[in-house]
């Protein structure tokens, strides 16, 4: 629970520090992803921690020892803000001043994630996408084929019981959809981009599954279509390089996408974020409903082994009284 | 004199934390969650070197000369996206954990890894 | 003009931060879950209300404006709706109301529902 | 008066995390985290008009969905596991209790 909490609060922490486009994605994953997937494996594992067996004295001591040096080697470190540290020197000066003409995009973020560096962008989208299929291999199950009565009773319940706020997120999740529709697009002019778009969009699907249950939100978003728009996501990305390399220039270099430089630019950087955007709420949502698959899995499971037993104590007493 | 480095001194207090709670916890989700304040410790780190003295976000608008250097901010901008991802392949691996072994203790792990090794 | 405006946000910004500071001391300091959760969700969403229209009295453009409502309506629908369901899931699952002395006026009468 | 409404928010966010650490009950703890989303928006729009770059407010919407969307999804998962009551039969807890 505490978790939720700790990414508000080094959100909070980065919108002091100016970090507006790092604050959103720590807002939307910190607080609302991050949670949830802790959460959900808190629930299939157990909640309780076996005691210690070892005191921790040896592992205070190792943490101590490390954390000391560490202060030890920040004294020579550049003092906090100073505009004279060596980070501020390097490359950074040339994307603030020169990356409203060479790429014409006013979120100096977006422009340095998309342009300068799209190559890494390009890797980080691939390590997410790795690790999609990473979690769909550990977890995906077969498909079932037969329907537990007991789930049933479970989505009536949920009807039953949320219905307030199953009637507000109604109305709420159009309005989150369309508002990461604004920030996957409007992140060249405002903080956001194509990362924090995919996670809320992402959001607001996980807030249907919640309320509506996993089977029905299965219905309604199909996981192999899902699983398939997160490769479509990467490829994109990816063909965009390509398409600069047929014209002539480097590998994801926008210059040559239209006739002049800037408009160019634009161009690429608005496909690789619609490409990053469509990997990450794809990814997000297989590994959540993959998550929430195993955890409705195996309370399906406990709940027939506890009628198992139950009938089979049933049985028993009915083979005691026979015997008397 | 010392006191213009404090927000290093917060970092290496989280980080301490974190990697405290990845040594002595036997659980693994703990273990986990240690891992993701470890992680933070490092975001925070990083802005904090990006940061500038009366620097302002790194959006161009008008009337603004000084901004606060972007790039830590990209860096760290997908490096939490694909921290999560991450964890979420962590958290997968301690489910079929659960999943194989019935705990998510190490200790117990290693107490059955041993036991199958002695049978075979 | 302006400065009429001026002082009408700033009493807003002023009502909304002691609404939010008794909301606060009202969670730290109330004897049970049910007591705590009626100080928190009227104080909070009151004081949400009226920290933003203070911001909005003062809002320099349109869009912010525009933002500033789209927040308000937020906050309107969802802190209800969620203390709502919060409620309810605790009474579903047996946190029980601190019941009143027996020498209170209440009497011995439980306070559910 | 945006200054003290920032110290008067902080002060209400310290309160709601000492109910979050203290707090005897779960739900204690999800009401503590609400109020804490709450006031984290508020925080950050002041904040915006306090540093004069009102962009901020795209964060504290999003913050205002989201953490809808984990008070309901702490419920949800909460109610399964946390308390023992039988995974999928809560009608049997309630009438036991009443």
């Amino acid at each position: 629970m505490l978790t939720g909490i700790y990414g508000l609060l080094s959100a909070c922490f980065f919108v002091v520090l100016d970090a507006v486009d790092v604050a959103f994605t720590e807002a939307s994953v910190g607080a609302g992803i991050s949670g949830l997937l802790m959460l959900a494996a808190i629930t299939i594992t157990g909640r309780k921690e076996a005691p210690k067996r070892h005191k921790p004295f040896l592992a205070l001591f190792v943490v101590l020892v490390t954390g000391s040096m560490l202060i030890y080697g920040t004294l020579d470190m550049p003092y906090f803000g100073d505009p004279e540290a060596p980070v501020h020197q390097h490359v950074a000066p040339r994307y603030i001043h020169d990356s409203m003409e060479e790429v014409g995009v006013p979120n100096i973020v977006t422009s340095v994630l998309g342009s300068y560096r799209a190559f890494d962008t390009l890797g980080e989208v691939a390590v997410i996408f790795t690790a999609g299929i990473g979690v769909l291999s550990l977890l995906s199950l077969p498909r079932r084929r037969k329907k537990i009565k007991s789930e049933e009773a479970t989505e009536e319940q949920m009807h039953e019981r949320h219905m307030v706020v199953r009637i507000v997120s109604k109305a709420l999740i159009p309005f989150i959809l369309l508002f990461a529709l604004y920030v996957q697009f409007h992140g060249d002019f405002g903080p956001g981009g194509g990362f924090q778009a995919g996670v809320i969009f992402a959001a607001a699907i996980i807030l249907y599954t919640m309320l509506f249950g996993l089977d029905t939100a299965k219905k309604v978003f199909n996981p192999a279509l899902i699983q398939l728009l997160a490769a479509v996501g990467l490829l994109l990305y990816a063909c965009v390089g390509v398409v600069s390399m047929l014209n002539g220039a480097n590998f994801l270099d926008y210059n040559v996408l239209a006739d002049d430089p800037v408009s160019g630019q634009h161009i690429g950087i608005l496909l690789i974020e619609l490409g990053v955007g469509i990997t990450v709420a794809s990814v997000m949502l297989s590994i959540f409903f993959n998550f929430d698959g195993r955890r409705q899995a195996q309370a399906e499971i406990q709940a027939e082994k506890q009628q198992s037993e139950q009938e089979q104590k049933l049985k028993g007493e009915q083979d005691v009284s026979r015997t008397l | 004199m010392f006191l213009g480095l404090y927000n290093y001194w917060i970092v290496v207090l989280l980080m301490m934390i974190g990697f405290y709670i990845v040594i002595a916890h036997g659980n693994l989700v703990k273990k986990l969650v240690g891992l993701t304040i470890f992680q933070t410790s490092v975001f925070i780190f990083y802005i904090t070197v990006g940061m500038v003295e009366r620097g302002s976000a790194p959006i161009i608008a008008e009337g603004i000369s000084d901004y606060s250097n972007p790039l830590p901010h990209v860096l760290i901008l997908t490096a939490i996206v694909v921290g999560i991802a991450t964890t979420a392949l962590g958290l997968a691996l301690v489910i079929r954990i659960k999943e194989a072994y019935g705990c998510v203790e190490e200790d117990e792990i290693q107490k059955q890894d041993q036991l199958s090794e002695d049978e075979s | 003009m302006n400065l009429v405006i001026e002082i009408i946000s700033g009493l807003s910004l002023l009502i909304g931060c002691f609404l939010c500071l008794s909301g606060g001391v009202g969670m730290l300091r109330f004897p049970d879950f049910y007591t705590r959760m009626h100080a928190v969700s009227v104080t909070d969403t009151l004081g949400a209300c009226l920290v933003l229209f203070g911001l909005m009295l003062q809002s320099p453009n349109g869009l912010v404006l525009i933002k500033l409502i789209l927040i308000l309506l937020c906050t309107l629908f969802i802190n209800p709706s969620a203390s709502h369901a919060l409620a309810k899931a605790a009474l579903r699952n047996g946190l029980l109301p601190l019941e009143g002395k027996p020498d209170n006026q209440g009497g011995n009468k439980p306070s559910k529902l | 008066m945006l200054a003290a409404a920032t110290i008067a928010i902080l002060v209400v966010m310290l309160l709601a995390i000492i109910r979050c650490i203290v707090g005897p009950t779960l739900y204690d703890r999800i009401l503590a985290f609400n109020m804490f989303g709450t006031k984290s928006i508020l925080l950050i729009s002041v904040l915006g008009f306090l540093m004069g770059r009102p962009e901020f407010l795209d964060i504290a919407l999003v913050y205002a969905l989201i953490n809808f969307i984990s008070v309901i999804g702490v419920l949800r998962y909460s109610d399964s596991a946390e308390f023992k009551v039988a995974p999928y039969k809560p009608h049997s807890t309630k009438e036991g209790e009443e």
